[in-house]
């Protein structure tokens, strides 16, 4: 199934929106982040019957973003996840990791989506 | 004294006992480990079990490459295995880290976090290739029981 | 709570579907991936199959004349043989053996056949 | 009184794979279940970075060993739409033949796991026995067992002769013969629905709400089956998704159970039509633009986002794999099971976790 | 000094120093208890070395009628605890008092006074003398230093403890004197003193919950002594001996079986038989060495001490299976309930109603077997539970918790504590120990009657559970090095380690205990005994047990077993599995988790609460005992 | 009791039953694995097993555990001794009890949340079993008027005849002992358990081959007490046991485990109303005779 239409929204309005979403019966897919310059884009995908709706919100990495965990539950877990390869901060997120979902401090890997850029070695280097 | 001593060294090879642990696999090592003990494959003809518990194992399959997180759990259970015991790393992840080597969160082979005797080449391997890598690890498994013994001799004669 | 009896009476009364591996092998399939192998004579050393490989285990260089693959990061993938432009990489129906010490295959073009050698 | 904690995980015997919960039991009863993640993440989407599109084709059939097929073959659909390549209808309705191996595969696997999760080791046996037919049909016609790396993008690597197709039919009426007789066991048997009935219920509702999809979902009475939409060869065949309306562990094994016989019905739908033609077309340049694929995987809904802007390199790789979505309501349903339920509720949702961490 | 005068210092004796113990001065107090302690054992070795006898039938000492001065204290005492009902605006305590008064009025009317000894002692009563002589100086030696931490902790402002000492001592020559009594009257004035004594130490703390459960136990007591003397009053009526000896000698008569069951209600609400077994659960926040004395080896066993003993006057009858069937009941109901329990001393509170509930079913089933059990499960029950209060309450005072969770791991602090207790604990229902030989005992005695035979293998199902579940819980240690030993204070050592050796020798005593003791008892009621004494145990026709093999079989592998681990001390520690995310923290196992946060190793056991909680069962049980008596009141006519 | 004859019975019992006990379990292997299409091991696997633990290293966490594992091994070759010298049978079953005690015990004296919960499964298993095995203890009284084995071997008829629910009954408590599905909720011979390896998760080399010796002996035990029902002919008796050990064979791998709620519900319940059909049809009997 293929599917392109994604619409753009302000990030002031996403809480609304996604709310009339969850009104309406969609169900909240997942988010697909991607690094934009300094920003991060988020696109939301949600679903009714095979209906889609995919918002593309644009927020500042720098500040944290706002939560939508309180709506969708499922989605601290995606959130989380942002957390750590975008090494961002969610708001009101219902249960925080903080950063440590997937990655250990110890690790030293932070941000792997942002700032990291990884090699390709040497056959058998490594 | 002595005929018990050579039925253990018989014995030894003739009950591994697995312990199968799963680093980042992609579950297609899994898999085929798992197929090993069904009926096609059966190979508790020789004796092994798949003992999920590192107290009771004596060779430690692992599958997937080492990362950051499962480093320390994969060390904790080599810990917790009494000896003799082998590893034995199923799978390019588990050899060298296979297609996800450039992953950021991929340390490597198996090796980078404990020591390995046999390596299973393959992705996955087929079972056969596991059962030789097993039948392998059980050789030097009797070996690492000759070294071994002499320790426990030194302990009886205190 | 019975149901399965059938079964596992068929079970006990038949043959076991267990294959004596060692003891008996089976062939493998036509068109098995089993080990990955080359016909260094064919091989004109252009590196398609290093730049394609997926696992980035295989390396050419041209100079000295040496085509390597590190056998245990291969994925047994089988892109290389397709992309191969001479047709000189094959699969074996024999999967590699275990071994206790990891290699690299390493092939030189001109003058002997294949050596194993340690890394 | 203190509870009894318990590391459920990373490593454990009835967990194939490493995932963690720490589970705070009373009387061993659940009364609170957290995960913890990562023991098996790779970082797999950013290998784009170093992968060219070809070659991520082989990297996303990694994510999982299980699926692979479905997932290269989500993810060539998501590249050939992005350079509007036309891929041939044979090679559209052999990737249904794989996929749909793999999706029986993959339940017969979950099936016997089930079963070993109830503590019925011969049923497991058994389970695994007739797997191992599908094993061989996938090794004979693509080269190996588990990976079976036949998909690429504009189409799939190798074909299937009449013999072979012939060969597959037989073997599925084979398989699916024994496979009926542990219908019985997996449906009607008293001891296995004392053991699954009941357990883990999620209502329909909070399935929903949840983001519950595939089995999981269908067992909770959504009727939701990314196939119906008819991507790939999927528009050719017919099919009516498989629903139960129980939302307990057992409604799940019964989608799965029925969801392998019309897995056999599919494939045999696909032999049938399968038509003349090319296998695969030739791809020139690079994809640009980006595009949302969906596609029903053994464990459900399966979602790839690619952005790519004209190189070789994609800017972005995105995979939302029907475990992760199932995380939050295996999490809802776990308080208030008993413990010696926790491999059968964890089961249920058959979760893979090489799939949800990458 | 003659030996009237010595029976009558075994019941003095203790009363004296009680009063002496009064002058509230540690360590005169501690003067007073050892040499009553010393004495007292002493006595009761003394008397038990001269065997059964019967005193002067005069029944006057010094010129003095004791038989008058017996009566004239029952009623001040009487008169007493009317004062107190009244002082509590208790009506159910006034009205018992009042009627006890009057009935005790008419029997002493009635009664003409009779020509046998109002005391005198068989082996059995001598046991009894035994038990309360030493294992109660024992247990108030334990007191000396439990009350001085105790009433450190609650921060007195004046010690309180002369008045405890008072109590308890006077209850130890109670005692002696209920077990030594012959006539029932007597025996009906001890009880009462035992009843009050009992009263004041359950709210010997003086708070809300020690109030309120010390007159649930005054009245709960004074029910069962309303109906023994109304059974005394009875027999005045149908002009029978008010005497033990000449009723078991010659009672014939309708009425007989009537009194029977009164006294054995009587025994009932002593023993904390269902439906009363609720004071006895709430006499458990009185201070330890309470529970330990009056709550457990002694006072609780005046009960099924009369109801066996009068075992002979209704065997056969229709009641007596009635009785059987009674006091199995309990010990299924009060072991499921102990089983629910994590309270430690109810637990042993209600262990102790179990295993009391097993005696009075020995005595309802009335075999010579289940009689010879009944008598010896007395005897090991009260030193093993003896042994168990102390080790509770000095574990209590050093965890600062009662619930047995919170013992988990005690080992690893108290290890010779521990050791003691589990100890302890094995006696009461392992093999070779005594306890368990007596459950042999009564389950081949009621093997023919598959009702109670059931009920007790459940029952006993039960018991192993809640013991080995305590007794794996404390034994839990991480420690890897050995514990470092732990000193125990003068008085907790004296008594808990001489209990503990006795709880052992007895049990290798048993063979020569059986034949002094229990044989002869078994003899006065029946013509011959059950069981032989061969190879080196007990056999009958039925069944054997073979003591000696076993207890050398023990003993071996004991040794055997402490050996090889002292070998093995040398090997590998590990850590305990933990699913591979296994961490230590501050000598703690525990486990990694989420959020990289350090899980301690924390575990509960079962309680099966949802099947066999307190709330679920109490009303029930007390529904089926209460109906139980009610038949088998209506069986006697 | 302790003439020439009878010191050469227990000493062969002690020797002979666990060679016994071994061949039972690799036969049981081999079966199970034959129930389930696959080809087994080889019969002489269990003593392969125990051989080699016994030789690898020792581990442990605590004293008190291996402590425990000694006093489990000894309590059962002691019970197995009494029951060779035809001794009371509800003094072997409280002598057994001791193993099974203190195995529970080894296993909750130890810090790990898996042997914990298999130690208080344990506990369940005794508790289920327990009140069962004295009920067809007091049976088998009801019916030879002893409870010494000499007494009952000397019975002129099997007891089996008189008392086949109670066989039933017996097979309940088998099951649990055999650590066989449907009962084998506090370890089990399968490897992949909820808790692991339940009450045997913290034992390893040496350690656990001691607990595996001492099942062998259980096992014996048991089986030797279902031989009670037909002792009147070798034939009768060897054919009860195999039909009975093949039953549980098939059984184990017809069903799921039970949890520990309803194993306990469904053997109390059904084994106490089997036990008291046989009883009541005894009682009946003998009142019509
Ligand atoms: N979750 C997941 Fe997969 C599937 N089905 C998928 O994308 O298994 Ni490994
Ligand atoms: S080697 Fe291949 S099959 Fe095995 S885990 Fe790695 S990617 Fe998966
Ligand atoms: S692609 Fe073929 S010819 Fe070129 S280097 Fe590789 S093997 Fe040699
Ligand atoms: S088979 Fe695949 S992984 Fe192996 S060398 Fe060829 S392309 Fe590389």
């Amino acid at each position: 199934m293929i599917d392109r239409n994604i619409t753009t929204l302000e990030d002031s309005r996403l809480l609304d929106e996604v709310t009339r979403l969850k009104n309406e019966g969609y169900r909240l897919v997942t988010m697909s982040p991607v690094e934009v310059g300094d920003k991060l884009e988020i696109i939301y995908h949600f679903d009714k019957d095979f209906k889609t709706v995919n918002l593309r919100v644009q927020m500042d990495k720098n500040t944290p973003l706002q939560s939508i965990s309180g709506i969708y539950f499922c989605a601290f877990l995606i959130e989380n996840e942002i957390q750590d390869h975008f090494g961002v901060e969610f708001k009101d997120l219902v249960l925080s990791f903080g950063g440590h979902l997937y990655l250990d401090e110890e690790a030293g890997i932070r941000a792997p989506y942002c700032s990291m850029s990884i090699k390709q070695e040497d056959g058998g280097k490594k | 004294m002595q005929a018990i001593k050579n039925l253990i060294k018989k014995s030894r090879i003739k009950s591994p006992w697995l312990l199968h642990y799963d680093c980042s696999s992609c579950n297609g090592c899994d898999i085929e480990i798992l197929a090993c003990l069904t009926p096609l494959y059966d190979v508790e003809r020789f004796g092994i079990i798949n003992a999920g518990n590192p107290k009771h194992a004596d060779i430690l399959l692992v599958t997937g490459g080492v990362n950051n997180r499962n480093k320390h759990v994969l060390q904790n259970i080599y810990a917790q295995m009494p000896d003799p015991k082998v590893v034995v790393c199923v799978g390019a992840c588990g050899n060298t880290g296979g297609i996800f080597r450039d992953a950021y969160n991929i340390l490597g082979g198996v090796d980078k976090a404990i020591p390995v005797d046999v390596y299973v080449p393959g992705c996955p391997p087929k079972p056969e290739a596991i059962i030789d890598g097993v039948v392998k690890a059980l050789g030097i498994l009797a070996e690492k029981s000759e070294n071994l013994k002499n320790c426990v001799e030194q302990e009886d004669d205190r | 709570m019975l149901h399965f009896t059938p079964t596992i009476l068929k079970n006990l009364f038949s043959k076991s579907a267990t294959r004596l591996y060692p003891i008996e092998k089976r062939e493998p399939f036509e068109n098995v991936r089993g080990e990955l192998d080359i016909d260094i004579a064919g091989c004109k050393l252009c590196g398609i199959c290093a730049r394609k490989c997926p696992a980035a285990c295989i390396t050419v260089d041209k100079k000295k004349g040496i085509w390597q693959v590190d056998p245990f990061a291969c994925i047994y993938c089988g892109i290389c043989a397709d992309s191969c432009p001479t047709k000189c990489l094959y699969f074996k129906g024999q999967y590699r053996e275990p071994v206790i010490q990891k290699v690299v295959k390493i092939m030189e073009k001109p003058v002997e056949e294949q050596v194993d050698q340690s890394k | 009184m203190a509870p009894t904690v318990i590391p459920f995980g990373p490593q454990h015997p009835v967990l194939p794979e490493p995932i963690h919960l720490t589970l705070t039991t009373k009387d061993e009863i659940v009364t609170e279940a957290v995960p913890q993640l990562g023991y098996i993440h790779r970082g797999l989407e950013k290998l784009a970075d170093i992968k060219d599109f070809h070659q991520l084709v082989q990297v996303v059939e990694r994510v999982c060993g299980i699926c692979s097929c479905i997932h290269a073959a989500t993810y060539a659909q998501a590249i050939e739409a992005l350079m509007n390549i036309e891929v041939p209808p044979r090679a559209h309705l052999l990737r249904v033949i794989w996929s749909e191996l793999h999706r029986v595969h993959s339940h017969l696997l979950w099936l016997g796991l089930f079963a070993d999760g109830f503590g019925f080791e011969s049923l497991f046996m058994q389970t695994w026995r007739i797997r191992e037919k599908i094993m061989d049909v996938m090794e004979a016609t693509a080269g190996n067992r588990v990976i079976i790396s036949v998909n690429v993008i504009g189409g799939v690597r190798r074909d299937l002769s009449p013999e072979q197709c012939q060969w597959i039919l037989s073997v599925l009426d084979d398989a699916e013969k024994e496979y009926k007789e542990l219908g019985k066991v997996f449906l009607d048997d008293y001891s296995v629905q004392k053991r699954t009935r009941g357990q883990g219920v999620l209502t329909r509702e909070k399935a929903y709400e949840l983001g519950a999809c595939g089995p999981t979902g269908r067992g909770s009475g959504i009727a939701q089956d990314v196939r119906q939409t008819g991507y790939s060869g999927y528009a050719m065949l017919d099919f009516e998704p498989v629903v139960e309306n129980d939302g307990d562990s057992y409604a799940r094994c019964k989608v799965r159970y029925r969801e392998v016989l019309q897995s056999f019905d599919l494939i045999r739908q696909a032999i049938n039509k399968l038509p003349e033609g090319e296998i695969n077309v030739k791809v020139k340049g690079n994809p640009e633009g980006e595009v949302i694929t969906r596609s029903e995987q053994p464990r459900g809904e399966l979602l790839y986002y690619v952005r790519a802007s004209g190189k070789k390199h994609l800017d972005r790789l995105r995979i939302r794999t029907p475990t992760f979505a199932n995380i939050p309501p295996l999490l809802a349903m776990l308080p208030g099971t008993e413990l010696a339920n926790v491999p059968v509720v964890v089961l249920s949702i058959d979760p893979c976790i090489s799939c949800t961490e990458r | 000094m003659n030996w009237q005068s010595l029976v009558g210092l075994s019941i003095l004796l203790p009363m004296l120093a009680g009063c002496l113990a009064l002058l509230n001065l540690a360590a005169w107090r501690k003067v007073v208890v050892v040499a009553s302690a010393i004495g007292l054992s002493a006595i009761a070795l003394i008397m038990y070395g001269h065997g059964p006898f019967n005193l002067d039938p005069s029944g006057s000492a010094g010129g003095i009628n004791l038989n008058f001065v017996i009566a004239a204290l029952d009623f001040a005492l009487l008169f007493y605890i009317l004062y107190l009902g009244f002082n509590f605006k208790h009506r159910l305590i006034i009205w018992l008092t009042i009627v006890q008064l009057l009935f005790l009025a008419m029997v002493e009317l009635m009664h003409k006074g009779s020509q046998v000894a109002p005391l005198f002692a068989d082996q059995f009563s001598l046991m009894m003398v035994l038990i309360v002589s030493i294992v109660g100086s024992l247990i108030a030696l334990y007191a000396l230093e439990y009350m001085r931490v105790h009433e450190e902790h609650l921060h007195l402002e004046r010690s309180r403890q002369g008045r405890f000492f008072f109590f308890m001592l006077v209850f130890l020559g109670a005692m002696n004197g209920l077990v030594l009594s012959n006539s029932l009257l007597w025996m009906y004035f001890f009880w009462e003193i035992t009843t009050l004594c009992s009263f004041m130490l359950i709210g010997h703390d003086d708070t809300e919950e020690a109030r309120t459960n010390s007159r649930r136990a005054l009245w709960m007591n004074l029910l069962g002594g309303a109906a023994f003397v109304f059974g005394l009053f009875v027999l005045s009526l149908n002009h029978l001996p008010l005497e033990i000896t000449a009723l078991l000698k010659n009672a014939q008569g309708s009425g007989i079986l009537f009194v029977m069951a009164l006294l054995c209600i009587a025994g009932f609400t002593k023993s904390a038989q269902v439906p009363f077994q609720s004071w006895l659960t709430g006499a458990m926040v009185a201070p330890t060495p309470v529970s330990a004395l009056l709550h457990s080896s002694t006072m609780v066993n005046a009960g099924v001490y009369l109801i066996l003993r009068m075992a002979p006057l209704y065997h056969g009858t229709l009641f007596s299976s009635y009785l059987a069937f009674f006091g199995a009941f309990t010990f299924i109901a009060t072991s499921t309930l102990a089983l629910s329990q994590k309270n430690g001393k109810k637990i042993l509170a209600y262990s102790t109603i179990a295993n009391l509930g097993m005696i009075v079913a020995c005595a309802g089933i009335g075999s010579p077997a289940a009689i010879a059990a009944g008598i010896l499960l007395i005897l090991f029950h009260a030193v093993a539970k003896g042994l168990l209060f102390m080790c509770m309450g000095y574990v209590e005072q050093n965890i600062g918790s009662r619930m047995i969770e919170d013992m988990r791991g005690l080992f690893g602090r108290m290890p010779r504590t521990t050791i003691i207790m589990v100890f302890g604990m094995i006696t009461m229902f392992l093999p070779p120990f005594g306890a368990l030989l007596s459950k042999w005992m009564v389950i081949e005695a009621s093997a023919h009657n598959p009702m109670v035979v059931i009920m007790l293998a459940l029952g006993s199902a039960f018991t192993v559970v809640f013991w080995a579940r305590w007794a794996g819980l404390i034994l839990c240690n991480s420690q890897e090095s050995i514990p470092q030993s732990e000193s125990q204070p003068l008085f907790i050592s004296v008594a808990l380690l001489p209990l503990a050796v006795l709880g052992f020798i007895l049990s290798l005593l048993v063979v020569p205990i059986y034949s002094t003791v229990v044989a002869p008892v078994v003899g006065l009621y029946y013509q011959k005994g059950f069981y032989l004494l061969s190879q080196g145990g007990f056999s009958s026709e039925i069944g054997a047990f073979s003591i000696y093999p076993l207890f050398f079989i023990f003993i071996l592998g004991l040794v055997w077993s402490l050996r090889a681990v002292r070998k093995d001390r040398t090997c590998n520690y590990v850590a305990p599995y933990m699913a591979g995310i296994g961490a230590v923290q501050e000598d703690q196992y525990g486990h990694k988790g989420p959020l990289g946060k350090f899980f301690a190793f924390t575990a509960s056991n079962f309680y099966l609460v949802e099947y066999i909680g307190e709330d679920k069962l109490v009303y029930g049980i007390n529904l089926v005992a209460i109906g139980t008596i009610i038949v088998s009141l209506a069986g006697v006519f | 009791m302790f003439t020439v004859s009878n010191i050469i019975i227990a000493i062969l019992a002690v020797i002979l039953t666990p060679l016994l006990g071994g061949l039972i379990a690799g036969l049981d292997r081999k079966l199970t694995a034959r129930l389930q299409g696959r080809y087994g091991p080889p019969i002489l696997q269990p003593f392969y097993d125990v051989f080699k633990l016994l030789g690898k290293s020792k581990m442990m966490v605590n004293g008190t555990q291996v402590f425990c594992a000694w006093i489990y091994l000894i309590s059962a070759v002691s019970s197995v001794l009494l029951f060779a010298l035809r001794s009371d049978l509800l003094m072997i079953f409280f002598v057994l009890t001791i193993g099974s005690v203190f195995l529970a015990i080894g296993a909750s004296s130890t810090p790990s949340p898996y042997s914990q919960i298999g130690a208080q499964r344990e506990l369940i298993q005794m508790l289920t079993y327990e009140p069962l095995l004295i009920v067809v203890f007091v049976s088998i009284y009801f019916v030879t008027g002893s409870f010494k084995i000499d007494d009952i071997l000397s019975y002129p008829r099997p007891i089996f005849l008189s008392l086949p629910l109670i066989y039933l009954v017996l097979g309940f408590a088998l099951t649990i002992k055999l650590r066989k599905s449907p009962f084998d909720i506090s370890t089990s011979h399968h490897g992949h358990q909820e808790i692991v390896k339940g009450v045997l998760t913290e034992y390893s080399g040496p350690h656990l081959a001691l607990i595996e010796i001492a099942h062998w002996y259980e096992i014996m035990l048991v089986l030797g007490i279902c031989g009670l029902f037909w002792s009147t002919s070798w034939i009768g008796l060897l054919l009860l046991l195999i039909v009975t050990y093949a039953a549980e064979v098939v059984v184990d791998n017809l069903v799921t485990r039970a949890t520990w709620r309803w194993m306990l519900t469904y053997v109390w319940g059904v084994g106490i109303s089997l036990a008291f059909f046989n009883i009541a049809f005894l009682y009946a009997n003998r009142f019509v005779n």
